[in-house]
């Protein structure tokens, strides 16, 4: 029986779809408003200035480079981190394994407001200087997890006898990693990458207390918002980045679909 | 620690951070017309990198968690800043224009510990009562219009269509409309407030309450507020009353019989200041009367310095009297409530300020 | 179905000493740094304020957190956002299911599309979509312009008429903060719970129609309890999301404080960190009282 | 009356024709399977029996009433299935009462008639627990009393015992057997294992890509085989070309346990041993008689030959079965 | 010399004793299978061998030299995995070439090895594919020519023909036999299918409950079981008590293929037909002898009794095995 939506699924599905991207559409829209204060609906008149007077920001871009430099480094280092986590959890039952799980979870269950002043608070303490530094690192913490799931699963799926045939025909551990292990946690790898990149650049609370003078993309916009003149510019923005993403979005769309393969060394296909 | 108040200026450090609320340092990213900070680093080779914060407690946390270098607090964050101990003394003699600022502001006791300065000010303005022309035909006269349940010229009743500010420094607006309206209570300075007084105070914040349609803590979101929302009064920025008139809105403001608080911002220098003699240039470059009309042109405020009305072409030769530059007897400026306080002996901290705001607020 | 499958004792290499020298590093951040972190935030729970100099005193008391208990504003707050963060749940939850079992019965292309259909709003700016909502939900919005092409406007003012949840505009009504949290939140719900809709085998969906069980049946009975865990690991993300945002009931909603404000405002004002903190640990506690109950329903394999 | 009667069944997937007019009637009460190699569409046939597929044409019929366009749900049938698909989320006792449950059946009978079943399959006792706690055959016979507990007068089983070790195989098959005779239910079996299907069975059917090739008794199949598919299937066979026997332009079928094994020189055919094959009770021989791969089954009681003898071969002409081609 | 040579292994789980004081020697260039039911301690063995498990005590000699505390990657022993475990990013060809690629044996003779093998197990077309890409036979063929890249002196069998279906079972196990002896390899061979073990075995050993129970060619294991266990594990075995044969205090064995059936009256005991199950070539009896159940196999071509029928059962005294309690 090959199931398919009854049209009742198929018509609750739309609307839920509707209702998340009609907002979507309306930032668009105004990002096209002449009227620029009061944001009456529907909008008086639409023109292109905004893209305009968006890409003369230099305040943007250099908020739009920070953001990108401090969402690399931090899923970097949550790639790093996190993939340690997950080879150590997939390893032999040890004590304690269990409360190490539910740490790793907890800067993400946490409210970042929590983070965020717990973190400031050590930063305070041991007198480091609030700066991009300490923006990654609030960043890597709650960053960890999503690697530390993709990889934690993707190594539930490998069969250990892939590592036991690898070291049985003559692998060291390195060259197993190299050849079997690494292939396999790629896309894994690529996927908790990307979702750690995502969150790390729209982030905004645990920025707020972890940042120093600098500006990342939303501590920019939330100023912006704030401030009286320009407000369709952070549609603009909102738009651009939505645009720049798509792309990584389809790219682990088809990694992540390709990846069925990955479990085709049994017996049965 | 107290921190040593400089003696002389020497060599730039060719950098300057500055904490500062949105709107007070333009580099004419949003307008090319708005830029006073350009010409600065042209003139000193201070590169400036400007942390905007959305208000005083923010002001405040960032303070206490520092690596900046100034500060552009409003009264009710710049004691505060003092007492913790995160501000240093101003050498006044290194700052020339020092005396061109207008004397009632030269040693306001907000920056002013002791005979000593805590800072430069740099702009104020009033709490003006922002009101719909629809919904009043004449100009309200007193701050009742949005303390008191009434029913105003268009028929309806002001419940629903009110707004107050926020923060709890909103409570000396409450303190200031009893201290005219009932004497008897013998409040002498709204800031300064007994347990009686307070207990009073707090009881005409919670039948304004049953009014509000919301506490509105972004300028812009009140402008919207005012112009779909339907809301007809509240206390606010001569910001807000100059986009919602220049967006051809129905809108008028004034300053009501019993006067009004305002907020006054000093340009403060943090005591760990990696850049101190780049701070002391800005400090002085921001008493300039051409930026002082600049900003006060862009935020809607009125300089410090009096000249600042008539060098600036963006403000305009009315601009300061559309900002209520006249009124600034009548304005109470915004300062932390202490509990040592001059008038009564001991006054309710700002603590407890903040701690019953958020309860009426919450319906308590 | 669970094949049984022997679990060799090394599986990627030998002895505690590796599982100790990969487990070091991200031990030493979570669990040195933010545990030290956290407790150390705790501490000042147990701290107070001088009435006078507000000043923290760092002299042992209990008397922040019996504040947090024993003033009724701050009770107010912690019950306040507890039923908003239970009520964007169990909404998010409903939502969320039809979207994600029509997803997972997607093939192809189709779910492709599907996929980054949900996911795209997480990429827009969360700030910016906050704010688009202000646009929807104002008295003069985007919403109550459609609703009165629609003649519908009796509904909205019906809504806005209930006790507590309505108010005088939907963007100044717990209703309209509750439609912008569902909304922000949604697609966190989503993710976990198609993924875990498309580890059920179908031939449980089979078996069940075999045995003479109606599609509604099937859903209630196979589909729906085998894909909790997806559920309760979305119900994670929007549960505490829920619980410590500060930005959206600063923007809209009704009056009263949510924890994550009380929180930002205690903790900038007067410095009052003592009670920021103890605030703090309210979502702490739940949260991790949240986690056990999560974990037992199996969330952990479907975050 | 049939209790299955399927008429000129087509189903396709794609290119492939996974049922390709497939004709069939099972009478009640009858234990009937379905055999055949990998990918021959046996799954395929169960399934449209049970309503998972839908025909691309041709009909089913089940105890006379047309249920081509019913959905499972609305079939009076039921099925085990082959990787069992057990309810992981619910007890042993709840996942048999499952049936039950769907139509309203009152709790306590429902405790009752799925207390029953467990005893049938002999699991009284682990009605508690959940289907990961139980061993391969044990989660076997849950899914056997799951499918019986629905009382259907029809059961389909899919290879249930393919997941079992040898012995534990052959201790099921007498008690599905057993269950199937006691409860007078028609049984659709499908598996690959000859064996199995042969002692199970009261007929079979042997499927080769989608079609049936032939269909009969367990004896008729494996006495009469028509082709040279079903008689290399079902059982071993040695098929030789006619050319060599007096009847060219034929294949002949001849089981390897009607070789006999003479002394060199003596018998029809002289072979020599390529490899002997010890199998406890019997030993097979595989022969090369110039050039034709021969295999014999002996005794092993009698003395082995070692490879490289040289042996003489005859056979019974009656044992000898003319193929079609 | 020995290929392999365990000493008093014993490897512990928990509380569950997978290896129990395991002692063996298999000589070079023998085909040794290790047979049991499952969860006895065969695939510990065998990992044990292959340095995936350390044992508690007890030693691992592989040609004479001591191996007991290397890793996999230092013995010169391969494994064909149960579940193959191919690579499944790599081609069937770098698959094949896996062992030669960590010994960075130069591309081109790695790429001429690996073909070599590919021709062996005769999937020489198939080098591009994916093992996704391979029916189950194929991968089964690619785990083993894996296995012989790396020039193995002794090779390890997972039950490798576990999850294929009877033709292609048969069909492989005796290409695994000619390759075995093509290449004059040794060969540890696990395996629960008793039918495989004596056939393939040159010898092998029981296993039960993490010991070995007996050893020895297949001949001996079928021939003269010591155990009871060993008699109906290995083939299927009656086993009666001696009381009712005159030799009280003991149990004995007795193979069902040496029960002759005669008619009602004449032979030693009276035997009522139970069931009556059709083999094919031979056909299985399950009887009732006075309370004692007893396995009798016949040839079908005799004429079959029907169920309730009585009849005489006799069988050569010899053929009686006394077993150890
Ligand atoms: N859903 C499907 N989509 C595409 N092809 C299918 C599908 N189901 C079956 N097939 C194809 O139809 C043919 C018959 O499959 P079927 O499962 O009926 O075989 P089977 O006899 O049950 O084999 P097995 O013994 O391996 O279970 C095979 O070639 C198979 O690949
Ligand atoms: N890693 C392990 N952890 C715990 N117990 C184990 C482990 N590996 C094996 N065992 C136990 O050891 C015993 C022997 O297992 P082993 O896998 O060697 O059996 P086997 O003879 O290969 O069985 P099968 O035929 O099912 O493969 C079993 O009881 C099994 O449950
Ligand atoms: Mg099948
Ligand atoms: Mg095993």
């Amino acid at each position: 029986m090959t199931s398919r939506p009854s049209p009742g699924l198929t018509l609750a599905a739309w609307l839920g779809a509707a209702f998340l991207h009609i907002p979507l559409l309306l930032i668009i829209l105004y990002a096209f408003t002449s009227e620029d204060r009061t944001y009456t609906f529907p909008p008086p008149g639409l023109t292109l200035r905004w893209f305009g007077v968006a890409f003369a920001r230099t305040d943007m871009w250099d908020a739009l480079w920070l953001s990108v430099r401090v969402a690399c480094l931090a899923t970097l280092l949550a790639l790093l981190l996190g993939s340690l986590a997950a080879a150590a959890m997939s390893r032999s039952h040890f004590r304690g394994k269990d409360a190490f799980s539910l740490l790793i979870t907890l800067p993400i269950a946490l409210p970042g407001i929590v983070t965020g002043i717990a973190l400031l608070t050590t930063i305070k303490r041991v007198g480091l200087e609030p700066g991009t530094l300490t923006i990654i690192l609030g960043h890597a913490t709650f960053c960890i997890v999503t690697v530390y799931n993709n990889v934690v699963a993707r190594l539930r799926r490998i069969s250990p006898s892939q590592i036991e045939a690898s070291s049985d025909l003559g692998a060291r551990p390195l060259q197993t990693f190299r050849y079997v292990l690494l292939p396999h946690l790629a896309t894994a790898l690529l996927a908790g990458g990307l979702l750690s990149f995502a969150l790390s650049f729209d982030e905004v609370i645990v920025t707020t207390f972890t940042a120093g003078s600098q500006q990342t993309l939303p501590i920019w916009m939330f100023g912006e918002l704030f401030k009286p003149r320009d407000r369709p510019v952070t549609n603009v923005v909102a738009i651009l980045v939505m645009l720049v993403t798509l792309l990584p979005i389809l790219l682990t769309q088809r990694l992540s679909s390709g990846g069925d393969y990955m479990h085709g060394g049994g017996k049965s296909s | 620690q107290k921190a040593q108040m400089l003696t002389s200026l020497g060599q730039n450090e060719g950098q300057l951070s500055v904490i500062a609320w949105a709107g007070y340092l333009e580099r004419g990213q949003s307008d090319k017309a708005y830029d006073w900070v350009t010409p600065f680093e042209k003139a000193t080779g201070c590169k400036v990198s400007v942390k905007v914060a959305g208000s005083s407690d923010e002001m405040v946390s960032l303070m206490n968690q520092g690596g900046y270098d100034l500060v552009t607090a409003s009264g009710d964050a710049s004691l505060r800043l003092v007492a913790g101990g995160k501000v240093q003394p101003i050498n006044t003699r290194l700052i020339p224009s020092y005396g061109t600022v207008n004397p009632k502001l030269q040693s306001a006791p907000w920056h002013t510990v002791g005979g000593v300065h805590y800072g430069v000010p740099y702009q104020w303005g009033p709490n003006v009562l922002m009101y719909s022309t629809k919904a009043f035909k004449t100009p309200p006269t007193s701050w009742a219009a949005v303390f008191k349940p009434q029913t105003l010229a268009d028929g309806k009743p002001n419940k629903g269509r009110i707004q107050a500010y926020y923060g709890p420094i909103y409570v000396a607006d409450a303190a200031l409309y009893l201290m005219k309206t009932q004497p008897a209570l013998g409040i002498k300075n709204p800031y300064e407030l007994n347990e009686a007084q307070y207990a009073a105070v707090l009881a005409v914040l919670r039948t304004q309450r049953t009014l509000i349609q919301r506490y509105w803590n972004d300028a812009n979101v009140q402008v919207q507020d005012f112009t779909n929302e339907g809301v007809v009064a509240s206390a606010s920025w001569p910001f807000q009353v100059n986009t919602l008139k220049a967006n051809k809105q129905p809108v008028a403001s004034v300053i009501p019989a019993e006067g009004a608080t305002g907020w006054a911002d000093t340009t403060m220098m943090h005591v760990a200041a990696k850049h101190p003699n780049c701070a002391y240039r800005w400090m002085e470059y921001s008493l300039t009367p051409k930026v002082q009309g600049d900003v006060a042109a862009w935020f809607g405020s009125l300089p410090a310095v009096q000249k600042g009305c008539t060098a600036s072409t963006l403000l305009g030769k009315d601009g300061c009297a559309t900002n209520g530059y006249a009124d600034f007897d009548r304005i109470y400026f915004w300062r932390t409530p202490i509990s040592r306080c001059a008038t009564q002996g001991t006054c309710v901290p700002y603590n407890r300020w903040v701690s019953d705001y958020i309860a009426i607020q919450g319906g308590r | 179905m669970s094949v049984p499958v022997t679990v060799s004792r090394h599986r990627f290499g030998r002895g505690a000493l590796i599982t100790l020298l990969l487990l070091a590093p991200p031990l030493l951040w979570l669990g040195v740094v933010y545990l030290g972190s956290l407790l150390g935030l705790l501490q000042y729970g147990f701290y107070s304020i001088d009435d006078f100099t507000a000043q923290v005193v760092q002299q042992f008391t209990w008397a922040t957190f019996a504040s947090l208990f024993s003033t009724p504003s701050n009770l107010d707050v912690i019950i306040r956002t507890l039923l908003m963060s239970v009520a964007v749940t169990l909404a998010c939850a409903v939502i969320a299911f039809p979207i994600a079992r029509y997803v997972a019965l997607l093939r192809g292309r189709s779910k492709a599309v599907w996929v980054v259909l949900v996911t795209l709003p997480l990429w827009a700016s969360y700030l910016v979509r906050v704010y688009a909502w202000r646009l929807i939900l104002a008295q003069e919005g985007v919403l109550s312009w459609v609703l009165a092409k629609l003649h519908l406007t009796s509904l909205l003012d019906a809504a806005l008429s209930l006790p507590v949840l309505g108010g005088p505009s939907l963007s100044s009504s717990y209703l309209g903060m509750f439609l912008v949290f569902v909304y922000v939140w949604l697609p966190y719900m989503i993710l976990p719970i198609q993924a875990a809709l498309e580890r059920v085998p179908a031939s449980l969906v089979q078996a069940s129609a075999d045995l003479g069980a109606r599609p509604f049946q099937t859903f209630w009975r196979v589909i729906f309890p085998l894909s909790l865990p997806g559920v309760a690991a979305g119900s994670i993300f929007t549960f505490s999301l829920t619980l410590g945002d500060y930005i959206i009931p600063g923007v809209v909603g009704a009056p009263g404080y949510f924890i994550g404000q009380m929180v930002y405002t205690q903790q900038g004002t007067a410095g009052n960190l003592p009670l920021a903190a103890a605030f703090s640990v309210v979502p702490i506690v739940i949260v991790m009282l949240y986690l056990a109950l999560a974990r037992r329903l199996g969330a952990f394999d479907a975050l | 009356m049939s209790a299955v009667s399927l008429k000129h069944l087509v189903c396709t997937f794609g290119t492939t024709r996974a049922a390709d007019d497939v004709t069939l009637d099972v009478p009640e009460g009858e234990f009937y399977s379905l055999l055949g190699p990998s990918g021959s569409g046996k799954t395929t046939v169960l399934r449209l029996i049970g309503g998972f597929e839908t025909p691309d044409s041709g009909s089913v019929q089940l105890f006379g009433q047309d249920v081509t366009r019913l959905p499972p749900y609305r079939r009076d049938v039921n099925t085990v299935f082959q990787d069992y698909a057990l309810f992981p989320h619910l007890s042993v006792l709840d996942n048999v009462a499952y049936s039950l449950t769907v139509r309203g059946v009152p709790a306590a009978e429902r405790r009752a008639r799925a207390g029953e079943m467990l005893d049938l399959v002999q699991l009284t006792a682990f009605g508690d627990r959940r289907p990961s706690q139980l061993s391969g055959g044990q989660r076997q016979r849950v899914a056997l009393a799951r499918a019986l507990a629905a009382r259907p007068r029809l059961l389909l089983l899919d290879e249930p015992l393919g997941a079992l070790d040898l012995k534990l195989r052959e201790q099921m098959q007498s008690e599905l057997k057993g269950i199937q005779r006691h409860l007078g239910l028609t049984f659709i079996y499908v598996t690959h294992d000859q064996g199995e299907a042969l002692s199970m069975s009261d007929r079979l059917a042997v499927f080769s890509a989608g079609r049936i090739e032939q269909e009969g008794t367990p004896h008729d199949l494996y006495e009469y085989p028509r082709t040279a598919f079903v008689a290399d299937f079902v059982g071993r066979a040695n098929v030789l070309p006619g050319e060599r026997l007096g009847r060219p332009g034929t294949q002949l079928a001849l089981r390897p346990e009607r070789v006999q094994v003479l002394p060199a020189g003596q018998g029809t055919w002289q072979a020599s041993v390529r490899e002997v094959q010890y199998l406890g009770a019997q030993t097979r021989l595989e022969l090369d008689a110039g050039g034709i791969p021969v295999q014999a089954l002996i005794a092993s009681a009698a003395g082995l030959p070692a490879v490289g003898d040289v042996l003489g071969l005859r056979w019974d002409d009656a044992a000898l079965r003319v193929l079609e081609r």
